[in-house]
This record gives structure tokens, C-alpha cells and sequence, in this order.
């Protein structure tokens, strides 16, 4: 036991440090929002952590992943850069889209983020023909794609999968359930049993806790390697919770969701201190290493905020370029 | 008079409308409790119900399926698409069902729906949340399209959207949503195919859709100075179109330029210049200029975003062309 | 035993009866176009009789039904006269829709018909609201679904399901599985198991032999009624075949599906044949009174075809008319 | 010349791009064993196996997002939409996705795709099979738009859109599959942005698109008899437009008539007759004329279908107008 967690030990800090990396930016987003310094639409991840970081730790910087709107936590898991994505968010030219598509439409090819969707379930198709390409070039790449409850709706799901099924292709579907649609609960959204939508198309399905990250990464690894051998694709419901509201502006939510539960979650459910706790009880790391690790992140957050803040928007001849691109 | 917001006034119409007729309902993603993610709605569901304000699923295709069906036998809903960008989603059933079940069925079946959507675009909103696609409903026969323009003609027009027997889409600027402006008290409509003239003047007609009408009172506004007194003719409706009234004004004022916040090829600026120009073709003295958003999905960049959109000072810089050209 | 066949002779006799309707009418349809008599594109339902007159006769006039592309058997079934279908079929004006809707458009609101749809699954929709709409006026009419198995691909039909099932609305998806969708088998178009799709939203299921019309009426009678009394939705495949190739024009079919596998549905599968065979053994009937039925339909096939062919177009100003109601 | 249909046109054009290029395949309903619905691509599949010409279930929205996500990750998808009435169901993947997906991500995502759909009337197929929905497609910023009006064009026109790094929609007049054109063995490419000059005339000027340059050539014919020489301009592509083309035709004949098979209503012919309206004001000698399809559901009754779609006596009579008017 003690001797795979030390040998883990690196593996172990990386995934600490990089949902902590998660968490501290998207506090900083808020600040950003609430100090009028960020315009527009922002869906913080916070409280989502496991999900991203537990899966994206699982993948090689070739394999692909979709996200949505609540994209952050994806796109910092799979190895972007706080700062690029602070201009981005600040609509800066140093953005990763050039500032052009803003926190809804981040996307880091370089690392396989092939990009969050303001469409819910917008990126369904988009992942499903990533993962036609891997198996046609032969790339051994896995594709896992991103999406909420609420993306259930969605028909354009049932015929993806349906696709994937048949075309046996090296595609995850993350639905990560963290209850809520905007301000609706699933359970006035979606009739029925979330793993049989998947089931219904021979798809092979899983349910984890999406606060658990070692859990949650077990299961990638094992279903990221199955399907890296051809056996995908596979369906799996996360469950997990946001802390904040649907969107930055999103402040009264006692209609839709007690303060009780949004306090349980918070406190008892925490991926992060959680993960915390475990490390320092099982002796990987002690209280000052996570310190540590927290304090290096935070100052990696608040300089790249500094640097976006200070970065220069596009020249203005840039609204009509990217329209078509030349060939 | 009273002022109350855009918002408002949708609420007072729909709600009106909801008490006058029970077979009028509302659904929609997160209408009730929520009163929509503009808070459009807000207490809505309190007077009426979870029967009659119904959260639906995020399932644009399938509700607006379900509203065509309730439409056809005997109910008359209101779909409340949450960005005008998600008319991608349910095109099939407002284009391939609605707007053709009564010609195909020879006049058997009808479909009162409205379809309640929004437009516009630098809210910081992004490329897929910043759209203003309402030419595209313009094309289809068998589609009404209105394009309130204030409060007051917000309130006017959905009302008569919800007692017209045919499928009708309204579309809101949601930048609009808290600007107030005066609403009577006492119930009233706007009928369709009416234009409105915002302002009369005698040297060049500005036909102006939505918010494009408040850009174009400023414009006036400031020709004023060079002694150039522009007529604004809002059209209201889309489909139908009062051609007459802004095909007369051109004639006397023989200038005009066409503002609209939907991109500016193949858009609706085309069709009303393309009229325009053949109607009043002996009456011209210069070029139907027109003004759409620039030919590029929305950029997120407030500094990029801002260059999209027609603002007064195009539309002035537009004038003085044209009055020179003459 | 025969005291309940007897007692129920006339409902046999009608099914029967009804059943050969339909095949006579597509006989006569396809003479229409292998003449050049009628145009455009047919669907013909020869082969699924036991389908639409099952479950038909199991509702109420005032009971809805939508249809597809191969709506002739749907149409029949509810009521509709053939020389008024004809008159459609041959764009002639006094036609159910005057002429301007067509094979694949034909309505027949009196009876409860909300029309054949040329956009697979494009009644899903409608139908699901025409169900809320009997909900919310309290009306007791149950509406019936009518798609092929090609249908199951399309996304609406979850997104449709989920919503029927979370308002528990009176509607039954009847899924006519006769295995192919144009040119393609079924087993290349859906993975997995075509009833999971709909247990997934939690509504009750069922397979039947839709070869059989008494099986195919027995289920629909119980599902009928249930769903009157507000315990639907229900979703039933229904197996069977269509005799004729996916439209009129479709004659060379080997390369999608063998000349034996047509030949065994015609000669064992065929569900008026066998509905027939059961009539007399069963001594419901005997041998010359249903010949007496068949030459009957025939006789009204006919003089409908006579009928129509010598019926008039509509105006020409007729063109645009019914772009929009009145208000 | 040889001369081939415009149906084996287009799969010359795939199967030598397909040659061409490994990454290049087409999917779609049926378009394997079946060579699709119209026997468009009989023989392909046994050329380049089933992983290349890939059948799909009835998911039209499905099929179109996975070809997004292909065409993304290094393959160039051909996209078989069986019918252009179905646009309907693939907006979401070709607006909100295919054409904004290079703009959002700053340049650095491209989709290299082709939409192959159809459109036109008068096949007695009912108002959901006979659409023209290339307006539509038209006013999005991101997509090209490509109507070939013979063989000729469809093959060159086609393997141009499958070497674009954007995503293309090409529209293909289902009536025209059959009729035979001559189509040079050799390879060639018809670039796009570049009108074609049909027929050269002095009197005026036709802009026709797709089956409607027949139309005008039938037009052109029996104009001869009174002594007018029309000019044919087929823009082959309307996104991008060949404007100088088209505008300077107009500038030396003073007359104009706008041709297209879409709903005239909001359609193309609205856009290239304001533009000619436009930049050749003060060469116009009459008003610019548009003949669109009739805004109605395309109605199934032969005798009514007929009416809908602009026919060469139409033209005719326009063109005498025009010129009287002059
Ligand atoms: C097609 C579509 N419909 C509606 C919306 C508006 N919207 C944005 S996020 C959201 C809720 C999505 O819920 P879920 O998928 O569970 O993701 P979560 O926000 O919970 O992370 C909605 C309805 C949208 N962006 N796209
Ligand atoms: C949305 C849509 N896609 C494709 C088509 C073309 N099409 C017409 S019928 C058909 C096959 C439908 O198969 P199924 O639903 O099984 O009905 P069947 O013809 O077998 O009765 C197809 C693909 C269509 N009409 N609508
Ligand atoms: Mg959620
Ligand atoms: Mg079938």
C-alpha cells in the first residue's frame, strides 16, 4: 500500500497541483468579473475538479478532448497555460483564439483541447469525428468529450453515440452530473436512468464519484487504454457539483438550490481538501508541501492575471481576419 | 405616460394574453421559477402555473416539435428560444413543419405558435451567442417575422403575435431588455405590415430594424447640424413587409439606407434596398446604401466585437455619401 | 373459445376488411405509376397492414394519429376514403388537401389523421404535442406515433420521449421495424437494442409481431386504454415488412436484400393472407364471404381510381392561397 | 468533346480527389451499395471500400458534427446530404460549428469540408423534398457556397471544394443529374469567385444561378427574334461573389434580371440586385429586375408546382419590360 503511494508520490502532487491550479483560477476569473475588469459570460468549474484533472491525467498530450461551456477546468487539465487563457478571457491578441472566442470557445490544439461550445452538447459530433479520425489515420489517439447533465437533452447525444457504437470508436462521453441545468434540477430534466441512454446503444457505462479523483483516474486510465486498443466507446456519468453559480452573475440561487446543500458540498465534499487530507494521512505529502504547492500556483495565477490585464487587445484589422482561411 | 422596460412589457403581453385566452401557454428552458435567463418572465409562473409555464428540457428541437403539435390541436404556445443563435437547433420543425402544415395540409391544419428569440450582439457573448438571424425566417413562406423596436412596440406586436393563427417568430434585441420607453396603460396592438415613421424628414429615409432605430434617431440627431432632416421608418414587421410606406418616402426624400443588426450579406438590408430600388427607381437620386453587421462570425474581443455593429456615426458618414452622390 | 369469435365477428370482419383496403389501394397506386398516371414519389405500406389496422382500430375517431412518408395503410386505417386519397395522390382538388400536400403530406383532421410526414421522424414532434394538448384540455384522446425503425436515428426522438415521460403524456411511439431504411438494413443503422432506447426514459415497452393483427390490436386496445387513464407514454416495436421496394420506382432490389427473404415474408408472412386462413379455421368466416369483401374493396378501389383520374386540378390562383390563415 | 451526365460529373470529381488526396471521404445516407438515393455514386464504394464511402443511420445532425470533428483532426470529409430540405437539421454543426470554428479559435482550427446537397422543384416530391435553401447558407460568415448550372461546372466546382480548407456547400439542381454536358478528359479546376460569361449581349443582362442559366439561355433564344441581344452571367459561386463581373455587365448594357430557383422573398436575388442597384446606379437604364421561385410551399399538384419556379417566358417578359421601361 504505502510503498505505490510513494511510488506514485509525483503523480499524486500533479494531480493535487493541478486541480489546484484549476480551483485558483477560476477564483481569480471571478474577481476579474466582479471587478468589472472581465465583460461577458463566465461558468466556473470550481468544485468540478476530480472530473477534469482525474480524466486528463489519464490522457497523452495527443489524445483530444471537447469541452463546454464551463471549459476551464478542461482546458487547464489538459496542460494550457493560466496566462494565455487570462488574455483570452480578457479578449487579448496573446489569447489562445487570438481573443476572438473568448471563455466559451477556448481552444489549445497544441494540447488536443479542440476547443470549449457555447452550444450545450455542441461538441458532441466534434469529439465522436475526432475519434472517427484516430481510427482512420491509425493515430491511436482517444477523444474524450466533455459534457453536463443538461447536454442530455440533447438529440444530437443519442445519434453520436449511436455512430460511435456501431463504428466501434476510441471515444469517452464524460457527462458530468453535477445536478443542475442553468437553474432547473436534472431531476425536472431528465426522465429515467442516465446510464441507460448509453446502455440502449451497447455502450459500455460507468458511474464514479466525481469528487474523487483517484477514483475517477483509475476508471480513465482503465477505459482510456481499452480504448486506445479499439474497445470504446465508453459512457460515463460523474457525479459532481459547481460551487458557484450557473454563471459569474448567478448570485441568488436559493430558489433553485438550498444554501444547505451548496454548504454540504463545500464542505464535506471537496475535491480538493479532500485529496488534501488523503495525501498528508496516507504520508505522501505533509500540510506545508500542499502549502507550498497552493502558494506556487497562486502566484503563477495573480502574475498571469497582472500580465493579461497589462496585454494588448488585437489591432482592429483583425475583426475580418480568420474569416476563410487561405489554401 | 408610465415607462416600463422592454422586459416588462413582454411580461404585461404575455401575461394579458395568458389571461384572455387559457389555451395560451409558455415553454421553454428555465421560464418558470427562473423567469428565463434574461428574468424576462419573472413571477410569470406565480400567476399561471407550471401548466402554462413550463420548463422544458434543453431539448430546442424537441419543445418546439411539441409546440407545433399543442399549436395544431387546440392549444396556442409560445416558445421561448433562449438565444436567437439556437434557431440552428430547431429549424426542421419552425421551416419543414410549421410555417408548411397549412398550405400542405390545403388549408386544413394550423399552427398558432410564436416563437419568442433574441438578437444582437455586443454583449461579450461570443461567436454562437451573438447572432441576429432572423433573415433567415424572413425567407421562408408561411413565416411571420417581427422586429420590436421599444417597449411600447414590444408589447404591441407580441400581442398580436399571439392572437395571429399562423407561426409568427419575434425577435428581441436582448440589449434592449432594461431600456424603458412609454407604454399606455390601456390594452392595445400593433398590427402587422404597418411601418412605423419614427421621424419625418425631407432629405433622406433611414429604414431601420430593432435597435438599428435608436442608432438611426441619433443619426438624425446629428445631421440636424448640417441642416440634413432624415425620415426614420421603422418596418415592425419583416414579414409582412409595408413596402408602400417605404417605398413613398423614398420617393420624396430620394435618398435612403437601410440599417439592420443581422449580417449585411444576403440579409434583410438586400431585400428592402432591392425594393427600394426598383420601386423608386425614377424617384433615386443616389445609391440605396445599406448597413448590416460586418460579414464576420461576432468576435469575443470587446475592441473587435464594437466594429461589428452599425453605429451612428456609419450611418452618418452613409448620409453624407449619399447627399453628396446626389 | 368460439363463442368469443362469434361475438366478435364483426370487429374481425372489419380488420379484415380494412386490411384489404390498404392492399388494394397500394395495388392501385403503383398501377398508377408504373402507368405514368401519378407522379412524384410513393411509399407503398403493403406488407405492414396488420400494423396500422391493429393499432387503428384500437382508437377512437377522436384519437390522433401522425404517419410518415409511407402513410397510404395509416391513412385508411383511421378512416380516410380512398377516393378522396386518390384525388391527393393525383393532385387533384378535391383531394384531403387539395391537392397540394401529396402522397407523402396527406391529412384527414376529421378523422384524427395530423398527417404523413416526408421528414423522417418528423412527426415525433406532433405528436408528442398533440398528446400535451389532450392533457391540458382534459380531451381523454390518445395519440398514436406512427415511424419506421429509420426513425430511431434521429435525435428528436429522445429528446421527444424524455419529455412525454417527465409529463407522462398520452402518446404511444409505435415503431414499424421492417428492417430496412431505404437501402440500408437496420443492423448497419442502430446499434445496441431498439426498446432500451425508450426504458432509458423510463417509459414501458414492447416488442410484438406486427404480422399478426390480433396480437398487434390486443396490445393496442390495453396500451389505449391505459394511456387514456393517463399511464402512458408507451413505446411498442412492432415487426414486419414492407412487400414492395422503398418507393414505387424501386424495383432492383437484390443488392440490398435477397429475393428469398422477400418471397418468405410474401408467402408466410403475409398478414391478410394469414389473417384470412385463421378466419375460416377459426369459422368466423368462410372462403367466399371474404372473397365477397375483396371483390368489394376492389370494386370501391376502383371506382375511387375512376373517380380521381377524371377529377378536376385546382385553380391556378389556388397557388397562394394557404400560405397564411386568416386571422 | 465527350459528353457526361452532370450525376457522373460529380463522382468523376470525388473519385479523382479521392485519388488524389487519402484523407478524403464521403458519408451520408446510402451512399455505399446504393450509390445514394439519386445513383449519384454508383460504383464508388467498390472503388474505395466502405471506410471511405461510409453509410450512415438517419442522422443528419449526427453524421454532419462527426464530419466537423474529422475534418478538424486531419481528414477532409465530403458530407452527402440527400436532400438540400434537410439544411434544416444540420444548421447547429454548419453555422454554429463549421463556419465559426476557424474565426473562434483565432486561425488556428480549420474544417475542411463539403456539404454536396440539392435543391429545385417541379419533381411532384411535396414542399419538404423540393426546397433551394442556398440563401441561407449565404448569409453566414465562414461558409462558401457553390451552385454548378452544368456537368462542366459540377466537376469543377466540386473538386475546387474539396481542396478549400473551408468548409463549402454545394448545391446541386436535382433535376439536372441526368443531363449530359461535354467535360474534357483532362483534369481542370473551376476556381472559385470567378463568374462565367455564358453568352455575350449588349441589351442586357441576365444573372442566373444553377438550372436557371438554361432558363435564361431558352430566354436569350427567343429574344433574338425581336432583335435583343441579352448577356448570361452564372456567378458559379454566390460566397464569394464575383461582383466586378456581374457589375460591369450591367454598366454596358443598363439592364438587369436576376435569376435563382430559391424563394425570391429574402433571397439571393435580393442581394445581387441591390448591389448591382448599387455600383451601377448611374448606368442603369431600368429598374433591376428579380425572378425568384414563388414564396409559397413548393405545392405538390403538377399543375400548381409549375407556377412556383421562373420559367424562360418569364424572363422573356421581363426583359421586354425592362427594356420598354427604358
Ligand atoms: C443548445 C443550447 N441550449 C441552451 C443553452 C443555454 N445554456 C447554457 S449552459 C446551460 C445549462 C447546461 O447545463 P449542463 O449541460 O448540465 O452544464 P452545466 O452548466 O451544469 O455545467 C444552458 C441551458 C445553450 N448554451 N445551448
Ligand atoms: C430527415 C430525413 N432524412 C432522410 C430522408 C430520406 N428518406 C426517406 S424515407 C427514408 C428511410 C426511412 O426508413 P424508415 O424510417 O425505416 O421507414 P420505412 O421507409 O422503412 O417505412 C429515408 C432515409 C428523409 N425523408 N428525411
Ligand atoms: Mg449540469
Ligand atoms: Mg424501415
Amino acid at each position: 500500500m504505502n510503498t505505490k503511494r510513494t511510488s506514485n508520490r509525483e503523480a499524486y502532487l500533479q494531480i493535487y497541483r493541478q486541480m489546484s491550479r484549476i480551483r485558483t483560477f477560476e477564483d481569480n476569473a471571478n474577481k476579474l468579473y466582479l471587478s468589472a475588469k472581465m465583460q461577458g459570460l463566465s461558468h466556473l468549474y470550481s468544485g468540478q475538479e476530480a472530473v477534469a484533472v482525474g480524466i486528463c491525467e489519464a490522457l497523452e498530450k495527443t489524445d483530444f478532448i471537447t469541452s463546454t461551456h464551463r471549459g476551464h477546468g478542461h482546458c487547464v487539465a489538459k496542460g494550457a497555460r493560466a496566462q494565455t487563457m487570462f488574455c483570452e478571457l480578457l479578449g487579448k491578441v496573446e489569447g489562445y483564439c487570438r481573443g476572438k472566442g473568448g471563455s466559451m470557445h477556448i481552444a489549445d490544439q497544441e494540447n488536443g483541447n479542440l476547443g470549449a461550445n457555447a452550444i450545450v452538447g455542441g461538441s458532441l459530433g466534434i469529439a465522436t469525428g475526432a475519434a472517427l479520425s484516430a481510427k482512420r489515420l491509425g493515430s491511436k489517439a482517444v477523444t474524450v468529450c466533455f459534457f453536463g447533465d443538461g447536454a442530455l437533452g440533447q438529440g444530437l447525444l443519442y445519434e453520436v453515440m449511436n455512430m460511435a457504437a456501431l463504428w466501434k470508436l476510441p471515444v469517452i462521453y464524460a457527462c458530468e452530473n453535477n445536478l443542475y441545468g442553468e437553474y432547473t434540477k436534472l431531476s425536472e430534466m431528465a426522465a429515467g436512468d442516465l446510464c441507460g441512454r448509453a446502455k440502449a446503444f451497447g455502450i459500455e457505462t460507468y458511474e464514479v464519484d466525481g469528487q474523487d479523483v483517484l477514483a475517477v483516474n483509475e476508471l480513465a486510465q482503465k477505459l482510456v487504454e481499452r480504448a486506445r486498443r479499439g474497445e470504446g466507446p465508453f459512457f460515463v456519468v460523474l457525479n459532481t457539483y459547481r460551487f458557484h453559480g450557473h454563471h459569474v452573475g448567478d448570485i441568488n440561487r436559493t430558489y433553485y438550490r438550498s444554501k444547505e446543500e451548496e454548504r454540504d458540498w463545500r464542505e464535506n465534499r471537496d475535491p480538493i481538501k479532500n485529496f488534501g487530507h488523503w495525501l498528508i494521512q496516507e504520508q505522501v505529502a505533509d500540510e506545508n508541501e500542499l502549502k507550498a504547492i497552493n502558494g506556487e500556483v497562486l502566484a503563477e495565477a495573480e502574475a498571469a492575471v497582472e500580465y493579461a490585464l497589462l496585454a494588448s487587445y488585437p489591432n482592429e484589422n483583425e475583426v475580418n481576419q480568420h474569416v476563410f482561411v487561405a489554401n | 405616460m408610465r415607462e416600463i422596460s422592454f422586459a416588462q412589457a413582454i411580461k404585461e403581453a404575455i401575461s394579458e394574453e395568458m389571461r384572455r385566452d387559457p389555451r395560451v401557454f409558455i415553454l421553454g428552458e428555465d421560464v418558470a421559477e427562473a423567469g428565463t435567463a434574461f428574468k424576462v418572465l419573472t413571477g410569470l409562473v406565480d400567476e399561471f402555473g407550471t401548466d402554462r409555464v413550463l420548463d422544458t428540457p434543453i431539448s430546442e428541437p424537441g419543445f418546439t416539435g411539441i409546440a407545433v403539435g399543442a399549436a395544431m390541436t387546440g392549444l396556442r404556445p409560445i416558445v421561448d428560444l433562449m438565444f436567437g443563435d439556437f434557431l440552428t437547433l430547431v429549424m426542421d420543425q419552425m421551416v419543414n413543419q410549421a410555417a408548411k402544415i397549412h398550405y400542405m395540409s390545403g388549408g386544413k391544419l394550423n399552427v398558432p405558435l410564436v416563437l419568442r428569440t433574441n438578437m444582437g450582439a455586443t454583449r461579450r457573448s461570443g461567436a454562437q451567442h451573438s447572432q441576429s438571424l432572423h433573415a433567415w425566417m424572413c425567407h421562408i413562406p408561411g413565416l411571420k417575422v417581427a422586429m420590436p423596436s421599444s417597449a411600447y412596440e414590444a408589447k404591441g406586436l407580441l400581442k398580436t403575435a399571439i392572437r395571429d393563427n399562423n407561426p409568427v417568430v419575434i425577435f428581441e434585441d436582448k440589449l434592449m431588455y432594461q431600456e424603458k420607453a412609454p407604454v399606455p396603460e390601456e390594452e392595445y396592438l400593433i398590427p402587422f405590415g404597418v411601418a412605423n415613421i419614427v421621424r419625418t424628414g425631407r432629405d433622406i429615409t433611414f429604414v431601420a430594424t430593432s435597435s438599428m432605430v435608436q442608432v438611426a434617431k441619433q443619426a438624425a440627431q446629428s445631421l440636424m447640424a448640417d441642416g440634413i432632416e432624415a425620415e426614420i421608418i421603422d418596418p415592425r414587421t419583416l414579414v409582412p413587409l409595408d413596402e408602400d410606406t417605404i417605398v413613398n418616402s423614398v420617393k420624396r426624400t430620394g435618398h435612403a439606407i437601410v440599417i439592420d443588426e443581422g449580417h449585411q450579406n444576403f440579409g434583410i438590408t438586400a431585400e428592402i434596398a432591392a425594393r427600394i430600388s426598383q420601386m423608386a427607381f425614377y424617384k433615386l437620386k443616389s445609391p440605396v446604401l445599406r448597413l448590416g453587421a460586418m460579414d464576420v462570425p461576432v468576435p469575443y474581443s470587446p475592441v473587435l466585437e464594437d466594429l461589428t455593429v452599425p453605429t451612428a456615426k456609419d450611418v452618418v458618414n452613409a448620409a453624407r455619401a449619399a447627399l453628396k452622390g446626389a
